[in-house]
């Protein structure tokens, strides 16, 4: 339900300059992985606009894509994958025009409890064939002798999220996983879960990590020259832990942003603040060029 | 020949006392366990919460920083939900209680709708909200808005609001409307001047303790999709909105995101069980101070 | 006559005459009286309409969903899977994680429950039920999301110190603060029962030389069973219709199990998770949200039926 | 039984013709003709007849159950709120058939006024109490509303004891001036008939002389149709006197000629407290 | 107050003494002294002194209110299930002050049958109706049970009318019948004493002469203390008769001497109907 199309329809407020107050409101819903980021950076939008009201959900990115993508839909929808080609298809098909709005980077880190103290550093094999339905890893001794002969608790957020699909197409390459995994909707439930039970793994976005840093551990990965941890430096592009490594998006709905200039007005803030709010959030900045590109992108929609 | 022999009698009067005092231990400890649920429930939410109420928690807007995060828009949402509700179940309840009770001939249809009144309160609140979601904010185009939530609310309570009117309408002595009719007033006079004025503190109290339910549901609100993180303030029916109980809904699923949101959940418990309590010892005072003036 | 008269000794005209003068006014006010049978027919025809409405809205749905997932399929299904590509919907595991927190839910409120209703009812002095009677309906009152509250911060890492195997998220915790939730309305409806049961009764037993239990448990418990076994069934369609303790407490786990150690979902959880934002309209994810709730629908209406049948057919005539 | 019926009947009928003589300036109020009412299957009136004057009092007396109150709930279409309730014959008032479509029950009500066993005031202030029939006939202006309060009250002769609390509410008065209340309710629409069932019987002595007195007062203005256990009663207000015996008119005539020479064996055995 | 209340106990000491000649071969079963109760401040019993000899009937009369039930009551200490008694005095059962810590009142009530005036059979089939007490005291043998069943309600006069349908619900039973089934339930449990508060007075009378019947015949076996308002019925059945006033014993004497020659005046205007 975004009856807030109508709420504006007499629009003429927003079209001038800059400096003036707007109103009206944005709405947002998609990834869970990035909605730390933009709940945030919602807030402090707010606090400057106190007339625009931003209303920031997190149903997943998939999920949010077909909200997304709908009569009356959302304005932005939030991703922590690329849109896919189906996306676009139905995008076309309803004559919604998209413009991808890459706003940080994430790197996929894998949770363990505190107590956890063998599997703290794996290799990426090690971690793909405790997923993975084929490899037929049990029990922790299944993935190196030396660990406790127990069974692993594998959890992930469910198939409404990017998440999910990041690992599951790029990084399994679609191979299938265990049958007993637990597939969770929200991500402070795999926190919980994960905090509580001594066997398991899990993983989701470096953002949730980051905030709970006193309830779990990360495991270091060996991409081959020895261990990496998950941090805001190494998840860079540019560095170690870089395989795991993913874009995250909020993808905008030009012609929403064409008739509430509210809605561009977001999008602008969004990108001009994009790096400091990741910062706070537990992302990696992107290169200012790479920024500089999508706002002036924007600008030109005015 | 005796059959009931005296001794053999008294040998078991023993054991019979015994567990008769046994039982009434279990008994009244069974009664007891819900007093010592209740205060662990209190404990527990005001240990955990009660340091986190303060002016700034009351007035400030949502955040999702614990520190600055406040409540002011739940509790707007609240009021604006209830003046949505209160009035719609008003209305439906009490037209419903006056005609069940003095309009309609006793018969099918009057037992139709009595049977479907105790059957609706028996529906699941999320069936309600299911409802409210197909009929009023996609089906009618409201969105998920107070105006919305309210009338969703409004029917989840109509039947305590119904049962509770009935009530005060039959508790109206008979006496009285014929004093009325006998002075050649019309039904709807008789009704209006003299049946609802003296049946007001029932319904009244009905009604408070219906809204009192519509305030503490959260379910039908969580299915009709209220946002996460809605930080502006309701100012009319048609705004967005959330409420006590669904704030503290989203801040206990986060709260293994910011450990705080449980402190901040408990502090809103707290908020709203007082709320609750007081709408419901004023629900109490007008039933005790009205009560049987005949 | 004595009308003229009394016109006389007064500056204004008759009652009499005022109200029939007015009388030929009032035409608004009779159209009104001859109107409102029918507007508060019309009232009182909105709870047939919701019921109505009810039934449509799960009733359409669940039509298209029965389009797109066999029916069969559906209620034999131990598999919910109904996110991704390969969706599969079957709903026993969400029956079971319903039927098993109900069950947990009712082994809590039916003892604890019917021996409160027996203590006030029996055992109590006035003063004492007095002061019993306004707490259970406290604990009546309390929102369900803060028994979930208290299910999730208090009574499952309560659990999980005695109980190893229990996940952080489980049906156990949920199913036993439910029952505590239902049992001030087992108490009180089974006290209701009780009490009708009338004291030339209970003087009869007293003056064979019973003690109060056996006059509670061989002639009280008897004489008020079929009320009793009323509020039972009125406190399992409760248990089957309550959402928020479970959805918080339980996880979302749809795995077909019957381990009360393990997260499961209910139906009724299902459908604030699924419904809760997530499915777009028209798709068989949203349309699954309506043959649940449909199910659930059935599922305690046929309760309510079950006791109101049971008070009606077996209300004792003392 | 019918015989029976008839007979009484005709002895009605004659006593009314012989009464007619003496009150032959007075019109008839009510009449009522082959009046037939059932409770369901229980028939509770069975064929009355009666003629009521103008500003007199009536007395109806009789044992409990024998239709009483059936009867002058009747005369304003009460009983028919009891939904098992079927009537035949006719009761005319004024000369029209109350029982006829066109006669609006409301109407009826308007101009007969009722008094009830158990003072039933609203739960309302005095003033309110007195200004309730008024006000539903759509006098709205308070100086007229003011004086009708007034009159109502003097006439009820209860004013004196009132007037400085006219705005407390009525459950603060004793029962006796509850139903002195009652009356003056009654008598704020200006009746042209008031019926009075059993008016005293929740009364004290000392209140149900006021109320005695009164009625006797206002007969001059109203005509009464007064229900009552108490034969003294009847004999000391009324004028003249049915006498009901389940469900029939045993005997209707003047009061002193009911209690000094009744022609009807039964009349005297109830009159003398052999039943009843 | 107090003197008259020493002259009526006076009275009554004489006439148990006179009597005592002639039962003096009968044991007392009941003996109370100086008994008082009060429910809070209303004093109901006041200084009652009265012996209860073994299988006699013995009647207690007096007008509505007077405490005959309440009196009862107190034999088998039913009385204080109402919270705001209070007792002092003493009521000796066989010898044993029924108040003492010791005496256990489940005991008492094991050995002293009731009765009650409104018929308050179980809503379980008659069998089990009679088969409550004796269950509830550790007999479980079916076979010992059915044989107190049938010898209880063949003791209460019932046998032939219910034995074909033992396992209905007691329920389908006339009036009449359920009281005598709840007379059978008070003798399977083989009292030593029968207690009975208006036994008959929901009955008809055909059902009425039954229990009369019955009660005579019970007399061989049991001692019998019937509470009656009516006077026929106490001189009927009972061989001796108590007359309470407000809760005082105005004359205790063999039922033909009360009936006969009462020797107070009191006794003698409530006897004759004078009130009451
Ligand atoms: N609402 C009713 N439904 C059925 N029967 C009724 C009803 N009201 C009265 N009756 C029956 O009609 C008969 C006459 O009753 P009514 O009340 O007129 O007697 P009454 O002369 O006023 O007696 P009382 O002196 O006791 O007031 C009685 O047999 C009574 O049982
Ligand atoms: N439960 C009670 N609480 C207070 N007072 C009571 C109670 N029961 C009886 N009384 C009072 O005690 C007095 C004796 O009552 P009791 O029932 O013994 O009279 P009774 O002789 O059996 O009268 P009846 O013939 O009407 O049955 C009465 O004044 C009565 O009001
Ligand atoms: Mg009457
Ligand atoms: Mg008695
Ligand atoms: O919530 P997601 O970022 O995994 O879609």
């Amino acid at each position: 339900g975004n009856g807030n199309a109508n709420e504006n329809t007499d629009g003429g407020n927003g079209e001038g300059a800059e400096t003036e107050e707007l109103e009206g409101s944005v709405v947002i819903d998609g990834s869970g992985t990035v909605y730390p980021f933009m709940a945030r950076m919602a807030e402090n939008y707010m606090g400057e606009q106190e007339n625009v009201s931003v209303e920031v959900s997190r149903a997943g990115t998939s999920a949010g894509f077909s909200k997304f993508l709908a009569e009356d839909g959302t304005d932005f929808n939030n991703a922590s994958r690329p849109i896919k080609d189906e996306e676009k298809a139905k995008a076309e098909e309803l004559g919604i025009e998209v413009q991808e709005l890459k706003v940080a980077l994430d790197g996929l880190t894998f949770v363990i409890n505190k107590e956890n103290d063998w599997a703290t550093d794996l290799t990426e094999q090690e971690i793909k064939d405790i997923f993975l339905a084929s490899a037929g890893k049990k029990k922790w001794s299944d993935v190196r002798p030396d660990f406790p002969a127990e069974e692993i608790k594998t959890y992930g957020p469910n198939e409404n999220h990017g998440t999910y699909e990041f690992f599951f197409e790029n990084i399994l390459e679609e191979q299938q996983l265990v049958d007993d995994i637990n597939l969770q909707q929200d991500y402070s439930t795999l926190v919980d879960l994960v905090s509580k039970d001594k066997n398991a793994i899990a993983f989701f976005g470096y953002g949730y990590y980051a905030s709970n840093t006193d309830k779990l551990s990360a495991v270091k990965v060996d991409f081959g020259n020895g261990p990496v941890a998950p941090s805001v430096d190494t998840i860079a592009e540019d560095g170690d832990y870089a395989p795991f490594t993913r874009p995250v998006f909020s993808y905008l709905n030009v012609n929403h942003a064409k008739e509430k200039p509210q809605v561009l007005d977001y999008a602008i803030y969004t990108m001009e603040n994009a790096n400091a709010v990741a910062e706070e959030t537990g992302f990696a900045p992107l290169p200012e060029e790479e920024i500089k590109t999508t706002v002036d992108a924007l600008n030109n929609l005015k | 020949m005796k059959h009931v022999n005296v001794e053999q009698v008294q040998k078991k009067m023993g054991s019979r006392l015994f567990a008769n005092t046994f039982a009434k231990t279990l008994f009244l400890l069974a009664t007891l366990f819900g007093l010592v649920v209740l205060v662990v429930l209190i404990y527990r939410v005001i240990q955990d919460g009660a340091a986190w109420i303060n002016f700034d928690f009351l007035t400030n807007k949502l955040s999702t920083d614990p520190e600055r995060a406040g409540i002011m828009g739940a509790i707007l949402g609240t009021l604006w939900l209830m003046a949505v509700v209160a009035p719609v179940t008003m209305v439906l309840g009490v037209g419903t209680a006056i005609y069940l009770e003095e309009y309609a001939k006793k018969g099918r249809i009057q037992s139709i709708i009595q049977t479907n009144i105790s059957n609706l309160a028996g529906v699941p609140s999320v069936v309600f909200g299911l409802l409210g979601l197909t009929v009023f904010a996609r089906g009618m185009e409201l969105g998920n808005v107070v105006l919305a939530g309210g009338l969703t609310m409004a029917l989840l309570v109509l039947p305590v609001v119904v049962v509770s009117s009935q009530e005060a309408i039959r508790a109206v002595p008979q006496f009285l409307r014929e004093a009325s009719f006998g002075m050649g007033a019309t039904k709807w006079q008789t009704v209006k001047n003299v049946v609802l004025p003296a049946s007001l503190p029932g319904i009244l109290t009905g009604t408070i303790l219906a809204l009192s339910r519509a305030i503490g549901e959260t379910a039908p609100l969580v299915v009709l999709g209220i946002p996460a993180l809605l930080i502006p303030l309701p100012d009319s029916i048609f705004d967005k909105f959330t409420i006590l109980p669904v704030q503290i809904y989203y801040w206990t699923l986060d709260s293994a995101l910011v450990a705080e949101y449980t402190n901040l959940a408990a502090a809103t418990i707290l908020i709203l069980l007082i709320v609750l309590f007081v709408m419901n010892s004023v629900a109490i005072l007008i039933r005790n101070k009205f009560q049987k003036r005949y | 006559m004595q009308k003229s008269t009394r016109q006389d000794q007064h500056s204004r005209p008759a009652v009499s005459d005022l109200i029939a003068q007015k009388k030929k006014n009032r035409t608004v006010g009779s159209t009104l009286e001859k109107l409102v049978p029918g507007i508060l027919f019309g009232i009182a025809a909105v709870s047939i309409i919701t019921t109505v409405g009810i039934l449509l809205t799960l009733i359409t749905e669940t039509v298209l969903f029965f389009q797109e997932v066999n029916f069969f399929s559906f209620f034999t299904g131990t598999e919910l899977k109904p996110l991704g590509q390969n969706a599969v919907f079957g709903v026993l595991p969400l029956l079971t994680g319903t039927l098993i927190s109900t069950a947990i839910a009712m082994l809590v409120a039916i003892p604890i429950g019917l021996m409160t209703a027996i203590y006030l009812s029996e055992y109590a002095s006035e003063k004492a039920r007095r002061i019993l009677k306004p707490i259970l309906e406290i604990l009546a009152g309390i929102p369900t999301i803060v028994y979930g509250f208290f299910a999730f911060t208090f009574v499952t890492p309560l659990l999980r110190s005695f109980i190893p195997g229990l996940e952080p998220t489980n049906i156990l915790s949920p199913g036993l603060v439910m029952g505590i939730m239902i049992i001030p309305m087992v108490a009180s409806l089974s006290e209701d029962a009780m009490s009708a049961v009338p004291n030339s009764m209970r003087e009869g037993a007293l003056a064979l030389g019973s003690t109060k239990l056996e006059v509670t448990w061989k002639v009280v418990v008897p004489a008020a069973i079929s009320g009793i076994i009323a509020s039972f069934v009125l406190g399992i369609s409760r248990a089957i219709g309550e959402t928020m303790i479970v959805t918080i407490a339980s996880g979302s786990s749809k795995n077909f199990t019957f381990d009360i150690t393990q997260s499961m979902q209910t139906m009724t959880a299902y459908i604030v998770e699924v419904s809760g934002g997530e499915a777009a309209a028209g798709t068989t994810l949203y349309h699954s949200l309506y043959a649940v709730a449909m199910t659930l629908f059935v599922f305690t209406l046929v309760m309510n039926f079950i006791a109101q049948y049971i008070s009606r057919r077996f209300r004792e005539e003392y | 039984m019918t015989v029976l019926t008839g007979k009484a009947n005709a002895k009605t009928n004659n006593l009314s013709a012989s009464t007619g003589s003496e009150t032959e300036n007075k019109k008839i109020v009510y009449n009522t003709k082959d009046l037939n009412l059932w409770y369901g299957e229980d028939h509770a009136l069975k064929n009355i007849n009666l003629p009521i004057h103008e500003n007199e009092v009536t007395a109806i007396i009789g044992p409990s159950g024998c239709g009483k109150s059936t009867y002058i709930k009747t005369l304003n279409r009460m009983v028919e709120m009891i939904p098992i309730v079927r009537i035949s014959g006719e009761i005319l008032y004024r000369e029209r058939n109350i029982f006829d479509k066109n006669f609006q029950v409301e109407d009826l009500r308007t101009r007969v006024g009722m008094v009830f066993q158990k003072p039933n005031p609203f739960p309302k202030s005095i003033y309110e109490n007195v200004a309730y029939g008024p006000k539903i006939h759509g006098i709205r202006d308070k100086k007229i509303l003011d004086e009708i309060v007034e009159k109502s009250l003097k006439g009820a002769a209860i004013w004196n004891e009132v007037k400085d609390r006219l705005n407390e509410n009525a459950y603060g008065l004793s029962g006796g001036q509850q139903q002195r209340l009652c009356i003056a309710r009654a008598l704020a629409i200006e009746p042209d008939v008031i019926l009075m069932d059993e008016p005293t019987s929740a009364l004290d002595p000392i209140s149900t002389l006021k109320v005695e007195e009164l009625v006797q007062e206002l007969k001059k203005d109203f005509s009464i149709i007064i229900v009552t256990h108490n034969m003294q009663q009847a004999a000391r207000i009324s004028d003249k006197t049915a006498f009901f015996l389940s469900g029939e008119v045993i005997e209707f005539a003047e009061t002193d000629k009911i209690f000094s020479t009744p022609s009807d064996k039964r009349t005297e055995d109830y009159i003398t407290g052999r039943f009843g």
